[in-house]
């Protein structure tokens, strides 16, 4: 993947690669809040959050880190099998 | 909000200063819009018969605002507890962006 | 927020909030007319939109500005006093 | 369309320019495809039995995107009248983006 | 569209517009393959596309590509008259 | 991937090579964003009733996740056969992204 970057190349690169990891962080905290708050939260007699759908938010989010976690590992294997055929083709 | 996120803490140069406040409104722009999206779809009546809120609308309005703010809040404790775990799922390495 | 930058820094600061703002606008513009055509339009045995077409269209934006205003203002409140809350606890 | 939206009318330095030209192109660009997802939802059977277009669908989709435009401009004018209070909504300040 | 500028500008301008149309170009893709995959793949009793899946990728691909081509035709149509409408008005 | 995308095989400046990784990386990401979002709908029970995967969901998910990579090659290479004409409808010119 960086093969051929020199030093400072490299520093420039991960100095990048940082902040771009906090935008996904993001975007991941905002994509599991929404998804989980639909999903849970549809009671609107009360401004406070009840104690099911409160529940209902921890169980979405244990479950949605499960499935990130399951998926970034699936991701990585194929990724890796993928990258490695094409190599041998080339 | 900026404590919230934690983002920022440290700001030195003209450029990162000048950055970081843009990142900030920038996260609470981000977080209006999914908000407005979010609460539009729990709330309102979809079939415009009315140009106005209807009062039981606006009440549901302000309601889904809090419980949003809320979820935030809550979701945010729950992943900074699960923590490295979260930080390793949304790509690995660097460490506390005080969720 | 804007405290301890320098008078240049707040005039690139508002330079660049003011680009914001613009594409903010943007977003908000194309999320209504897709919002309100979405709900509104769903006759296509013409090309032009009719008169109840147009009356839907008319209520759903005057609606969703409401929606977003009132959020806004909800928005505005709940942010100060968590941040409150939170300057309180350092 | 530059009019519709009347961005980038006073264009002096070069820099300006071209991100003036560019802005033009990405407002297009993204118009075309909420364009494309919204008139595929409204016209198109999902069933995807046939690989082409029939008739029907292709005639549903002109009429979506004349429709399409038209709402745009009927939009801009709603929200032009209404000015003041849409711009404070989105965020407040500057004034005139010609809607 | 381009009137006013002079050939550096124009070079500067085309280099950025590259490079917008490949980002555009991994939307669309990104968007069609998201489209047919939800369509067309619903049997996760295997881990390979059945034959009836595939031959539902490759229709909703045909005809969503129809689809592009065609809107953007219109596109390019309405959006020149509406140009001219606005020029005459000037 | 760099071959599935086919995307900055010249790399010559070094600008040019640090936009090309960081070009790559966020093609995947956001690859990855889509099928947590597409596989997430298609497998999970939207209950919540648990906050472990159920067996039946975590195999779901991996099949998914494989289906979901064959499909970018299938779709791919029919672009690639189709070639011109998509390329047309992308906003024209240009050639060679190796789809």
């Amino acid at each position: 993947m960086d093969q051929g970057l020199t030093a400072a190349e490299q520093r420039e690169l991960e100095a990048r690669l940082q902040k771009r990891q906090v935008k996904e962080f993001m975007n991941v905290f905002g994509n599991l809040v929404d998804t989980c708050f639909t999903a849970c939260v549809d009671d609107f007699t009360s401004k406070a959050i009840s104690s099911r759908e409160s529940g209902c938010l921890t169980r979405c989010v244990s479950k949605s880190m499960a499935t990130q976690n399951r998926l970034s590992e699936r991701f990585a294997e194929i990724n890796a099998s993928v990258t490695a055929e094409m190599q041998g083709k080339r | 909000m900026s404590s919230l996120f934690g983002l920022g803490r440290p700001q030195p140069s003209s450029a990162e200063k000048i950055a970081a406040v843009e990142n900030e409104l920038k996260v609470m722009a981000l977080m209006h819009t999914r908000m407005l999206k979010i609460c539009s779809a729990k709330c309102l009546d979809k079939t415009y018969r009315e140009g106005e809120l209807a009062k039981g609308e606006s009440v549901c309005l302000d309601r889904c605002a809090a419980k949003f703010f809320e979820a935030h809040t809550t979701v945010s404790e729950q992943l900074q507890k699960q923590g490295e775990a979260a930080q390793r799922a949304a790509g690995g390495g660097g460490g506390g962006f005080g969720f």
